[in-house]
């Protein structure tokens, strides 16, 4: 050190100096605040005339939140007013493609739309059997979008499922979203819904929803969307729709069943019904192609609790739960074969048969990849269904609530 | 020596392990999927061959001049001019890639979480905070590699987990559709990455522990062409066909883990991966440049270049390609062979001359 | 916007000058760190007044392109 | 010119390094005693003009030879000088007046040594020796008759432990070596003394374990210590800035401890203690991150609890370094990575704020440092008023009224609690200090800013060393052995080794198999 220490301060306070002037220079590109954020919660996707696509967002609305609600529950004395007035609010923007529809509808906000917690995307009826191609391109290429956001296509016009006020949930979206996670239709997000575009059966299906109109006396906005079945697309469009019944169906194939799916039968030789309860199901697809014979076996193994007996039927005897068992396989098959000719009617291979072949026979696939909608249609399908009764609920015997010499001995 | 420093072969194995992985883990699914659809998982395997060739060269030349690198062994293999000549190209080639680096760094981080933060200022950053690192030598990069690899393996471990329950298997069938040709195919491009394997022989001489330096060379090869394939197969089960049409697949795996529907979007361990990774190979980059340029110029210390090489550096991001586009389609075709040409094939060459002479020294000699 | 940025490369270059200067002795490292710096610099406030300057990528891109079709796709 | 040549530091300052060699120092060339005492007597009064608090006695030894008692009023113990010394020589009948014999059979008392400069002399008075100079004797004698008061030994305050040792160092030295030695009674344990400060002479121990310490670092410690050249030493704090590898860095490279037990476990394990007289805080060096983080009472408690306390703690270290930042980054950058439920509630509560995330964590940051620093100097009475004070208008009324929002508010407090959970003061406040740099740099590029000033503040960790062991010991350099003390408190019976590059010399605790086992003891 050659004494250079009090040059060496002078130094370092300059350095720190020209460090801090560039300070400012480094500005805050991408920061926002919340406060100036819309955080947009569903967004719906329609065809507007003139081959525009109109974009319509729901927004929250962070001012009318229930913030207060642990103060004001007791003492408030009804100070809400408005009657939980809406904390979600609904607009709409139209453009040639959805990025402009969607720069359309930012000039209409004094805040940023921030599209990171939209859980939900609907499709318009409209718009779906045009082709959605294009939208969900889109969807998978803006960065703000989630892969795990649900999508769904809607009976009529989407933009109105947007605009009702549930009374349960904190907005129409929400409400969506809760029940496409609870898979009593399927469950698709845009992950998915790329990966079957894209996949080899040229097929896709999202869920159908439709409004619950309002219970009487109550206001027109507080009815909620739900959903009902499922849209069937062929290629990027929509060609038809399935119940809610036949959805199970598909879901049976697709090994999408969930626990608490509840079938009912009435079993032979007696009026009344016997209710299970849907435990576990495994199922298993198999490709199989004989002297050009091209057919699949669909395996289905399906543990049930009995949950209710509206029947004289006594469940306990072993007899009775063989029987049981027989007739609930009989209903399953019958329940997915008639999805599958529903499929095969509207051509569409929404149970992704096609990649079945495709991991097994990979040769074979390529030849027919061309025309698979015509080897769909003449596809052989069989179905094998196992289904063994596992508990017979809380109660042992035919019930508490039926005298001994009513129930009907096998 | 103008390094004073010593690291273990442990160290110089964390140091490369980064240094390979982290540009290849974020864009290696994609680009293998496009070429080698369900047996992209295949690939890094047949990759991993250029690393592991790429290690013994490096081990190879450093065995007959086992204190110099490869700056002064072209000079003692070529003779001065041509020595020299070689010198430079591999100084200009490693700022040129390392450039490249950067700027793939930029692009990510850009066009994927700072939206409208000037690239400047992003590669600015980076190779700012890498020339503090370098400046402090080899054993400061040793160190902060033996800190950071284990937590950047961990977070990448528990990232794979999350994804556990999306992940479908039947999408890695079928097998070998194609033959083994498209999995070679899809090799091509990361065996561009594996070769990077040969700035070991920058850090061969610094070596404390030289006899463990080429097994610990061939672990860190294998540990990477592992971490390669566990995040193709992760990728291709949870994409399937479209993993060909994602920019960065893994990000989009991270971004789609939900837990609990209360841990979302974790997208940003990640970034955080991805930033460390990308840091500590950059670094090394650097310092391979810093310590290579002082080499070719005899100077006695290597740091008074590292700010002006910084300077370089970045202006060499900037420069390294005009776009986004421009940059992935170079990377998925023409720059693999670049940087295989110039890490395989001269050295090589360089070591097949050496080994003749010898001979031919001995046969004369004996 | 672009003076702004010259004059950030000039504080960098600044900051460069005034750090490391004072601590080289050798006068061939201080030739070394004045060419490179020149250089760096230079390049810097070309590239930012020309970004779409043709670079080393775009040779090693001509070089390479029989071998880069293999990969087109 | 001249401005340009300060800038790039060129100009070499002149030569302007401040001896002050003239401090207490007697005149050089006649430093030795005379053999005549009026002569002493002339020189040392000199020196010691104006100086009312010092006492010069004149008395007559049996009554015949003349000779002087010098003591400093105060330093010294006056009830032992008059018995044991003055009522010994004014006895009639003394014959011998040579100091050699005056020493072995008169003065009764027994720390005694014989001064023959004048240097040494005043050094022997100034802390408290009287001295006693003979008419005709060019040499005089140094009494350790030195007392002052001093406070008790008491709990240490600033490093509090449920269970372990309740004593504390003292401000002096005497009592410090003592408290250390009474916890390591082997002979091996070795006290170099040192002087150092031109005024305060103040008096410093290097205390090292002889086979354990590591010589290098020993002997770099004593040539650091010699290096030092300063007026005055008041607090261990001089020492410790003086001789630190990296003095630039925010991190202590010296740990400081109030408590001896801290101090002889730094000494077991191959560590140099250095203790400063009038200061409660040893030195202990060299020392390593993770020495900072722990508590002495991790290893009182029983392992796993310690292990657990451990783990708690270095997640705490990361919250009190990172939280605002985090907070900032994602409320600001990265809004997706909010749950949407959590972000709606945030989004509502920061409705009516005015400012900007990162001004308000700036803000309340800066309000509670201030709040925690007015808590620590004031009176301990006004102390708590401030704190509660505080608390309720900043935590209350600041968010009643809409200025700060209540998210921001938990934040604050809980990175304040974190950082209090660092059992070393100084490197809370290092970490404290560091927060707000990172705070910035969430402000501007987000998550990708904290990524980037992590990577600055670990490779920083990377560079500095503590008397050439690195800082990170155990994790960068790696060393297996060693990351039982460091991930884990692993139990006493395990811990059988030193830490790597500090007790090599050495490296065994401990024989295998101390591990209890309840089928050990009927053999």
């Amino acid at each position: 050190m050659k004494g250079l220490l009090a040059g060496q301060g002078f130094r370092y306070v300059l350095l720190c100096f020209v460090a801090a002037a560039s300070l400012p220079l480094a500005g805050c590109w991408n920061r926002t605040e919340v406060n100036d954020l819309a955080l947009v919660t569903g967004a719906a996707i329609d065809l507007a005339e003139g081959k525009m696509i109109e974009l319509s967002v729901q927004v929250f609305i962070p001012r009318t939140g229930g913030g207060q609600q642990a103060m004001g529950g007791g003492g408030g004395g009804g100070g809400g007013g408005a009657g939980g007035g809406a904390q979600t609010l609904v607009r709409s923007g139209r453009g040639a493609t959805i990025a402009e529809a969607m720069s359309k509808l930012q000039e209409k906000f004094p805040r940023k739309l921030f599209w990171g917690h939209t859980d939900v995307f609907i499709i318009g009826e409209s718009l779906a059997k045009q082709g959605i191609r294009d939208q969900v391109d889109f969807l998978m290429r803006f960065p703000q979008t989630r892969e795990r956001a649900a999508m769904f296509v809607s009976e009529g016009e989407a933009k109105k499922t947007l605009g009702f006020h549930p009374p349960l949930e904190r907005s129409s979206a929400e409400v969506l979203r809760e029940m496409s996670k609870s898979r009593l239709s399927m469950d698709v997000d845009l992950k998915k819904l790329a990966q079957m575009l894209s996949g080899g059966a040229g097929a896709a299906a999202l869920p159908w929803v439709e409004m619950l109109p309002p219970e009487k006396g109550q206001m027109t906005k507080q009815s909620i969307p739900y959903v009902y079945g499922v849209g069937v697309f062929k290629k990027d469009r929509l060609v038809g729709q399935l119940d809610d019944i036949m959805t199970r169906g598909v879901l049976w194939v697709r090994d999408e069943i969930v626990k608490e799916t509840v079938i009912t039968i009435t079993p032979q030789g007696t009026e009344g019904y016997v209710s299970f309860n849907l435990e576990s199901s495994t199922t298993n697809v198999v490709p199989e192609i004989r002297d050009n014979k091209w057919s699949v076996t669909i395996n289905i193994e399906t543990n049930e609790n009995l949950i209710q007996n509206a029947t004289r039927l006594d469940v306990m005897s072993m007899k009775v739960n063989d029987s049981l068992e027989r007739q609930l396989e009989e209903e399953i098959r019958h329940r997915v074969e008639e999805a599958c000719s529903h499929a095969k009617e509207m051509g569409t291979d929404i149970f992704d048969f096609a990649d079945d072949f495709h991991r097994k026979y990979p040769k074979q696939w390529n030849s027919v990849k061309a025309h698979w909608e015509d080897k769909f249609a003449s596809l052989e399908i069989n179905v094998a269904t196992r289904v063994k009764i596992r508990r017979p609920g809380s109660t042992t015997s035919t019930g508490a609530n039926r005298p001994q010499d009513e129930v009907e001995k096998p | 020596m103008i390094e004073k420093g010593k690291i273990s072969a442990l160290q110089m194995a964390m140091l490369t392990n980064p240094t390979i992985l982290a540009t290849a883990i974020l864009s290696a699914p994609a680009i293998t999927a496009k070429l080698a659809e369900h047996d992209m998982w295949l690939s890094p395997v047949w990759a991993s061959l250029a690393g592991i060739a790429a290690v013994y060269l490096a081990w190879g030349l450093n065995k007959l001049y086992p204190a110099e690198s490869i700056i002064d062994i072209s000079v003692r293999i070529a003779g001065r001019a041509a020595g020299k000549l070689l010198g430079f190209v591999y100084l200009f080639f490693y700022l040129h890639v390392n450039g490249i680096i950067v700027r793939e760094y930029g692009e990510f981080v850009v066009g994927s979480f700072l939206t409208k933060t000037p690239l400047g200022i992003v590669i600015a950053s980076i190779v700012a905070v890498s020339a503090f690192a370098v400046y402090g030598g080899v054993e400061v990069l040793g160190r902060c590699a033996q800190i950071m690899v284990p937590v950047v393996v961990l977070l990448f471990i528990v990232i794979i987990i999350l994804l556990f329950p999306d992940l479908n298997p039947e999408n890695m069938l079928p097998f070998m559709e194609k033959g083994i040709k498209s999995s070679f195919m899809g090799a091509l491009v990361p065996q561009g990455w594996f070769s990077e394997y040969f700035v070991m022989t920058f850090l061969l001489p610094l070596v404390a522990d030289r006899a463990k330096a080429p097994k610990w060379g061939v672990i860190s090869a294998m540990s990477v062409m592992f971490i390669l394939v566990i995040g193709n197969i992760t990728t291709l089960m949870l994409f399937g066909d479209i993993t060909g049409t994602l920019t960065y697949p893994v990000l989009i795996a991270a971004r789609y883990i939900s837990l609990a529907d209360f841990f979302e979007h974790v997208e940003s361990i990640v970034m955080a991966i991805w930033v460390t990774g990308m840091f500590i190979k950059i670094s090394v980059f650097y310092y391979i440049l810093a310590l290579g340029t002082a080499q070719w110029l005899k100077l006695s210390d290597f740091r008074p270049l590292v700010l002006p090489l910084g300077l370089c550096l970045a202006s060499f991001g900037v420069w390294a390609a005009p776009n986004s586009e421009k940059l992935l389609h170079d990377l998925g075709t023409t720059i693999p062979f670049y940087l295989s040409a110039v890490q395989v094939v001269i050295p090589l060459l360089l070591l097949l001359i050496a080994l003749l002479k010898q001979k031919l020294r001995r046969q004369n000699g004996g | 916007m672009k003076w702004g940025s010259v004059l950030g490369i000039v504080f960098v270059v600044m900051f460069m000058v005034m750090f490391q200067w004072p601590k080289m002795n050798e006068t061939r490292e201080k030739v070394a760190f004045a060419v490179l710096t020149a250089v760096g610099f230079v390049l810097a406030v070309l590239l930012l007044v020309n970004p779409e300057m043709p670079g080393p990528t775009q040779l090693i891109d001509a070089v390479f392109k029989p071998l880069g079709e293999l990969l087109e796709k | 010119m001249r401005f340009l040549r300060i800038i790039l530091g060129l100009k070499e300052w002149s030569n302007r390094k401040q001896t002050m060699q003239q401090g207490a120092q007697a005149p050089s060339g006649q430093d030795f005693l005379a053999p005549d005492l009026q002569t002493n007597e002339q020189v040392l009064r000199s020196q010691y003009a104006n100086c009312a608090d010092v006492v010069f006695r004149d008395i007559a030894i049996a009554g015949s030879t003349k000779a002087l008692l010098l003591y400093i009023e105060g330093l010294s113990n006056t009830v032992e000088i008059d018995q044991s010394v003055l009522a010994m020589l004014m006895e009639k009948g003394l014959v011998s007046s040579d100091v050699k014999t005056l020493l072995q059979q008169k003065v009764a008392v027994s720390n005694i040594k014989e001064v023959t400069t004048f240097t040494e002399t005043i050094q022997h008075v100034s802390v408290g020796n009287p001295i006693l100079l003979i008419d005709g004797q060019n040499r005089g004698l140094a009494l350790g008759l030195s007392k002052w008061e001093k406070r008790s030994i008491e709990e240490p305050t600033a490093e509090a432990v449920i269970r372990g040792p309740r004593e504390g160092f003292t401000e002096s030295i005497g009592v410090n070596t003592s408290l250390l030695r009474r916890k390591i009674r082997s002979p091996k344990l070795k006290m170099q003394s040192m002087t150092v400060g031109t005024y305060t002479q103040t008096r410093i121990m290097i205390a090292y374990i002889e086979g354990l310490a590591d010589d290098t670092v020993l002997q770099e410690v004593m040539n650091r210590l010699e290096r030092i050249d300063i007026d005055g030493v008041l607090e261990s704090g001089y020492i410790e800035e003086m001789i630190e590898d990296y003095p630039f860095s925010p991190f202590p490279q010296i740990l400081n401890t109030e408590r001896p037990d801290v101090a002889a476990s730094g000494l077991l394990e191959g560590r140099v203690v250095i203790l400063v007289d009038g200061t409660p805080f040893a030195l202990v060096a060299p020392v390593t991150l993770y020495s900072m983080l722990q508590s002495a009472e991790d290893y009182y408690q029983r392992f796993l609890i310690g292990s657990t306390i451990r783990w708690l703690r270095y997640l705490f270290f990361l919250i009190a370094l990172l939280m605002p930042s985090i907070y900032v980054a994602i409320l600001t950058f990265h809004q997706e990575m909010i749950p949407t439920t959590l972000l709606l509630s945030i989004a509502k509560s920061r409705e009516e704020i005015p400012f900007p995330a990162l001004v308000e964590a700036i803000l309340m940051e800066v309000s509670f440092e201030a709040l925690r620093e007015a808590g620590v100097r004031l009176p301990k009475q006004v102390g708590a008023a401030v704190s509660i004070v505080g608390a309720l208008v900043i935590g209350e009324a600041a968010t009643s009224a809409g200025l700060v929002s209540a998210p921001m508010v938990m934040v604050v407090a809980l990175t304040g609690i974190a950082s209090f959970t660092i059992p070393r003061y100084a490197t809370g406040i290092a970490i404290r200090m560091i927060r707000f740099p990172v705070m910035f740099l969430a402000g501007t590029l987000g998550l990708l800013g904290i990524m980037l000033g992590l990577i600055v503040i670990i490779i920083h960790l990377c560079t500095i060393r503590s008397f050439g062991v690195p800082y990170l010991s155990p994790m960068g350099p790696m060393k297996a052995r060693d990351m039982k003390d460091v991930l884990l408190r692993a139990p006493w019976w395990s811990l059988n080794t030193r830490p790597h590059l500090i007790g090599d010399n050495n490296p065994y605790r401990q024989s295998r198999g101390n591990k209890p086992d309840s089928n050990k003891g009927s053999e």
